[in-house]
């Protein structure tokens, strides 16, 4: 079977892996680089379980073939926290009760990131919208979109 | 047999190996890498063109230009077509949108496709081999496309507040069409005096709905006046039962849904 | 969410330092930094990848299964079928005795439902699964189907299940889970007005984020761990060695974190078969079901068809409800005789009604086997009764909260099972519920209690 | 278009387990050196935090801080036999075998400690933060720690504990049907506030109150989460959830999260929930389960709000936009 080299940085750290010709993002995260955080749930793109940040912009690791993307800048889950330290997004997941089973707050968090880069201060229709390619069978979502918009307000008084 | 992936700096060096049994051209991935994953063997190679000149999105004069690989989110973002904002935003949920692509758009199956309807309202022209083919030809004869590479669509910028678009869906705000319609509007006297109205998810691929069309030619956007169109709605539309809702509930709903949408303040 | 403490406050110990408290979730910080280890999020060399070949039939004969060709598919390490599976008969439930054993791992002469498993495909990646798969020749002879319960229990129906020897399950008291109290004829007679209405529900899907699946790994010593997102450990050990016929002591399951469940990781289906295959390949088998499998081929929520006749007095008093509850169990048991015995445990719902009848069937179709649910057996039947009794309430005239209220079982009341009822807090609910949602009730149903009736 | 607003109320009760199969959990608790606490259980976490409830029953009961207990959930190599988490027993069932073993664990903790301050073990109590002391005296105490390291490098005592929960199996009657299914149940009520747009059968679920009653709210947070979202599935089975969309046809049943309907972030209720508690009589702290019962009485507080806004019964679930449409258009049809 054909391999295909992919330089990539993951996290900040840069990475060489060979993959299978059409093999996803998801499957070079997982099974080569070891990143067990992004989860795939449905690898038809309909649940957002394996979203990802790639050079800054949200996909669906399960959809995307990582020899399109050598070069690329993929952030996970696994790398939010830095030195330990939990972002104030992931805090507010936690103490909003926004995690259940857990499954899903991986591409969930992600998502949410996404949307607080590129608006640090949204409204609930921006958060629901932003979190509407994530599915989520556990929470209901109100504690969810409640995280959000606490972690951006977090930050607001943060920035201040 | 596995899977391969062939990459190809220009359209015209991909078309060679599009012509192989078993090979697909690869957009944005949300349907086609979808397949795979789910096991369809059918597709053994992946065409793609990568480099950035299929993304491009140019306005000038009164009319847009858009790559066939600018996706949903670039379409959405770009300042001077936020009359298609609604249309862009009615596909998949933010981390799809930054993959979807208009060209895949046009291939995607019903329940998919909505951002097609607005095209074809639109009266769009796609971009082949450099030869322009009208929305509508591309769309009767889209399953007959193989071997070939839709590089752009091109469309007549809509007057200001003419291009009306909206998408009915169970779940919200995302959800998959119960029907998607998009019309445009132009109005002279008090009356209707243009209107192309599409529908997506009213038969396997967005259709025009030309008798409404015909019967608002001329008559004011009252409950009064589109009535004869609302009663037409329906015609030469042929939905199909799938698992958000039935044909019967498609024909039933589109009128309502078509009423409203001619009668909202533009 | 308030606690409204003002309710049962004698009986409660407020005496307590860690019950009660606020206490974050310990494993929430796992969760928002990835590290939460489900069963998948493990990497082992030489892992194969196990696929289905599942029946494209509701109902049919298997003529002939042909695996040649799809064993000289490159990739494919082994074919499993029938005569692979050491004890190919099972049933979940033969732990507590609720048997008998009714449903094939794969299937050998009838597929009874469209999805049935048949052949197992162990390939080097999924891909040559796939391909695989596709390379199967299974030849059917199709029969008829019943896809509805009360045509499987009419005369002449197609048998699904020979197992069985008709459609319904036999409980020890008959051809349903049968549950009666006073004479619920009797009541009809002298009820002022009777109601009986049909209420239906569709087969559901739990639909967790996280797919059905395990990973079976052999360790040497001719003993295996399973890594897997069972919602029972035991249940799931114990049943693989049934089938594997392998002393228990050679199994060893690993989980006990599952992405999402709802019931629908408790049928043992995916273990047994990555065990084995585990055990004739001697390497790593991963079996997770797909998006796509998990929708439609892991079992549902039982679809119900809910009977209910009432009689009910101009006062708004119930004295007669008889219930006959069919549970479309699809064509195995699975869980679904147990779920049905609870349907006929919880009617009449939660009031005192002192005539009844209940009549609980399961009842087998060719349908997707269904099985466990949140609310298994009891949620179906809520929707059934609490539609009924907006009915009445309406038939009678009265709001229907107070209609509630005059029924509601209280402690010390017989249940229809003949058991008292205690700790019961029926009435407060609805109390708390007319204040909170101002939804107005009269004095005297302010006044009510569920420590006693009323004179 | 008219929008037409609707309310309607349903009450339930809900069994804790079900023990016609007889039904039993074991756990295992044991102190390590330095007087931490480790259960071990074979009992599952399907995300309603099953993990912490067990630590805080432990600590509860051996009377140390909840973070001082960690919590094995599941390897059958270690973990003593549970039935598995299902049917609401989860809490009750595990939490009771948890308070067995701690209980048995404490015993010969307040022994070790009894010797080490040469008084009698039932003159001692646990004092919630991490020291053992004379109930009439209590600055005469010792830590759990400094017992813990008495018992193991000096009494060569195992503090542990073995927690066995059964209810005995019960076999219904075949006449009558007499049985025991369940110990205890837990209890709601739902109202339901809805619009229904009378040309298109559209619901929009405006408002759910939930009250319900659940023997004793162990930690109010994670029961929270499970009655928020377990209110969300009940709105979702009532009007969204079906495999076979047009059953008795079996074509069309969703195979993904596009397909296979539930409401989505834009789709929520604006959601309220009262917890009352009346302890069991055998739960643990009187717990009862409150995992399944917490989805249902939406179920048809919204049939009986969708009846009130617009007239017409949908007795079959999911109440789809189709079913109320055609219903209502039977309805206003003259009779043939």
């Amino acid at each position: 079977m054909a391999k295909v080299p992919v330089q990539f940085t993951l996290n900040g750290a840069e990475k060489a892996e060979f993959v299978d010709s059409g093999a996803t993002l998801l499957t070079l995260l997982r099974t080569k680089a070891a990143d067990m955080s992004v989860k795939g749930g449905c690898h038809q793109g309909a649940c957002g379980a394996c979203s990802v940040l790639i050079d800054g912009e949200l996909r669906l690791s399960c959809l995307t073939l990582a020899e399109a993307y050598d070069g690329a800048r993929i952030e996970t889950l696994a790398g939010l926290a830095e030195r330990g330290v939990l972002t104030v997004l992931q805090t507010a997941f936690a103490d909003h009760a926004a995690t259940q089973c857990g499954f899903c707050t991986p591409g969930m968090i992600m998502a949410a990131k996404a949307l607080l880069d590129q608006n640090p201060q949204p409204t609930r229709n921006d958060v629901v919208e932003a979190i509407s390619g994530n599915i989520c069978r556990c929470t209901g979502y109100e504690p969810i979109i409640r995280a959000v918009l606490s972690a951006a307000r977090a930050n607001a008084v943060g920035a201040a | 047999m596995a899977l391969t992936v062939k990459t190809f700096a220009a359209v015209s060096d991909a078309l060679p190996a599009l012509q192989a049994v078993g090979a697909r051209y690869l957009g944005g991935g949300t349907l086609l890498v979808r397949r795979v994953n789910e096991g369809d063997i059918s597709i053994s190679t992946l065409v793609r063109v990568s480099g950035p000149s299929l993304s491009r999105i140019a306005v000038s004069d009164g009319r847009a230009i858009i790559g066939a690989s600018a996706t949903m989110a670039a379409v959405a973002r770009h300042p001077d077509l936020a009359f298609l904002r609604p249309a862009a935003h009615a596909i998949g949920g933010p981390a799809v949108r930054n993959m979807a692509t208009v060209g895949g758009n046009i291939f995607a199956p019903a329940p998919y496709g909505d951002f097609a309807v607005a095209l074809l309202a639109l009266d769009a022209a796609a971009e082949i081999a450099g030869k322009p083919i009208t929305l509508a030809d591309l769309i009767e004869h889209r399953k007959q496309n193989g071997g070939r590479i839709v590089t752009a669509v091109s469309l007549a910028l809509p007057k200001p507040g003419a291009f009306r678009f909206v998408k009915i869906t169970r779940v919200k705000p995302n959800g998959l069409a119960v029907l998607t319609i998009a019309a445009v509007i132009e109005e002279r006297d008090g009356v209707v005096s243009a209107i192309r109205i599409a529908l997506g998810n009213m038969a396997d691929r967005p259709i025009r709905a030309r008798a409404a069309e015909a019967a608002l030619v001329g008559r004011p956007l009252t409950r009064e006046g589109i009535g004869p169109a609302l009663a037409v709605a329906g015609d030469g539309a042929a939905p199909a039962d799938d698992a958000v809702a039935s044909a019967w509930y498609r024909r039933e709903v589109l009128p309502v849904h078509l009423g409203r949408l001619l009668l909202a303040k533009g | 969410m308030e606690l409204r403490k003002s309710y049962f406050a004698d009986e409660r110990n407020d005496n307590l330092r860690e019950i009660g408290a606020p206490r974050p979730r310990t494993d929430a910080l796992a969760h928002v930094t990835g590290k939460t280890e489900f069963y998948a999020d493990r990497s082992f060399p030489g892992m194969l990848h196990l696929k289905m070949v599942r029946s494209p039939h509701h109902h049919a004969r298997i003529r002939s299964i042909d695996t040649s060709e799809a064993e000289k598919h490159p990739g494919v390490v082994r074919v499993l079928t029938a005569k692979d599976i050491p004890h190919n008969l099972y049933t979940v439930l033969i732990l507590i005795q609720v048997g008998p054993e009714d449903e094939h791992v794969l299937a050998e002469d009838k597929v009874r439902w469209k999805g049935e498993a048949v052949v197992a495909v162990l390939a080097e990646t999924e891909r040559a699964a796939q391909e695989a798969v596709a390379k199967v020749k299974v030849v059917y002879e199709e029969l008829p189907a019943v896809l509805d319960v009360m045509e499987a229990l009419s005369p002449g129906a197609p048998i699904v299940n020979e197992r069985h020897g008709q459609n319904y399950y036999h409980y020890d008291s008959g051809d349903s889970r049968k549950v009666f109290i006073g004479d619920v004829e009797a009541g009809f007679a002298a009820a002022d007005h009777l109601l009986e209405q049909t209420y239906c529900s569709a087969p559901i899907e739990h639909a967790p984020t996280e797919t059905t699946g395990c990973i079976a790994v052999p360790e040497g010593a001719d003993r295996f761990t399973c890594y897997t997102n069972t919602q029972a450990m035991f249940f799931t050990l114990d049943n693989a060695s049934i089938i594997l016929q392998m002393p228990g002591h050679k199994l060893h399951m690993v989980g006990g974190t599952a992405g999402g469940a709802f019931g629908g990781k408790v049928d043992v289906t995916t273990e047994p078969i990555a065990i084995l295959a585990a055990k004739l390949t001697g390497r790593p088998v991963s079996f997770a079901y797909s998006r796509e499998e998990e929708m439609q081929i892991s079992s549902p929520r039982a679809a119900e068809r809910i009977v209910i006749k009432d009689g009910v007095m101009k006062d708004g008093r119930i004295i007669a409800r008889k219930v006959a509850c069919y549970v479309d169990a699809g064509a195995y048991s699975r869980h679904s005789p147990y779920g049905a015995q609870k349907a006929a445990a919880h009617f009449p719902g939660p009031y005192t009604v002192p005539n009844v009848l209940i009549n609980a069937y399961c009842v087998y179709t060719n349908r997707t086997p269904s099985s466990a649910m949140r609310g298994f057996g009891v949620t179906i039947g809520d929707f059934a009764l609490e539609v009924q009794m907006d009915k009445l309430a309406r038939l009678v005239g009265m709001d229907p909260l107070e209609f509630r209220l005059i029924n509601a079982y209280r402690d010390g009341d017989m249940k229809a099972h003949r058991q008292k009822a205690e700790g019961t807090a029926l009435v407060e609910c609805m109390q708390e519920a007319s204040i909170f949602a101002n939804w107005p009730i009269g004095e005297r149903f302010k006044k009510m209690s569920s420590l006693k009736r009323e004179a | 278009m008219t929008i037409r607003h609707g309310r309607g109320v349903a009450a339930i009760n809900y069994p804790t387990g079900m023990n016609l199969g007889g039904d039993p959990t074991q756990a295992l608790v044991h102190a390590t050196p330095t007087g931490s606490f480790m259960v071990t259980l074979s009992s599952v976490d399907v995300g309603q935090g099953l993990r912490q409830i067990m630590a805080q029953i432990c600590a509860e009961t051996i009377g140390v801080s909840t973070d001082q207990v960690t919590v094995d959930t599941a390897d059958t190599d270690t973990g003593p036999h549970c039935m598995g988490t299902f049917a609401s027993r989860g809490t009750h069932r595990a939490g009771n075998a948890v308070i067995t073993a701690a209980n048995e664990a404490k015993q010969v903790l307040l022994e070790v400690a009894a010797e080490e301050l040469e008084v009698d073990a039932t003159d001692l109590e646990t004092d919630g933060h991490g020291n053992i002391q004379v109930k009439s005296a209590p600055s005469r105490s010792i830590s759990i720690m400094d017992t813990a390291l008495a018992a193991h490098f000096k009494h060569g005592r195992s503090i542990s504990g073995r927690g066995m929960f059964l209810v005995p199996r019960s076999y219904p009657d075949t006449e009558t049907g007499a049985m025991k299914p369940s110990t205890c149940y837990s209890h709601a009520c739902t109202v339901a506030d809805v619009e229904v747009d009378d040309e298109t059968g559209e619901v929009t679920v405006l408002e759910i109150k939930n009250v319900f009653e659940l023997g004793r709210a162990l930690n109010p947070k994670i029961i929270e989460q499970q009655l928020t979202g377990g209110s969300w599935m009940g709105m979702s089975h009532a009007l969204y959830e079906t495999t076979e969309p047009y059953y008795p046809r079996r074509d069309h049943g969703g195979t993904d999260f596009n397909e296979y309907l539930m409401p989505g972030p834009g789709d929520l209720a604006k959601t309220d929930i009262v917890v009352l508690e009346r302890p069991s009589g055998d739960g643990p702290y009187g717990a009862k389960g409150p995992g399944e019962m917490c989805a249902n009485p939406q179920i048809p507080a919204i049939a009986n709000a969708i009846f009130d806004a617009v007239g017409v019964r949908i007795d079959t679930i999911p109440i789809t936009p189709e079913r109320i449409l055609r219903a209502l258009k039977a309805a206003a049809a003259p009779a043939a």
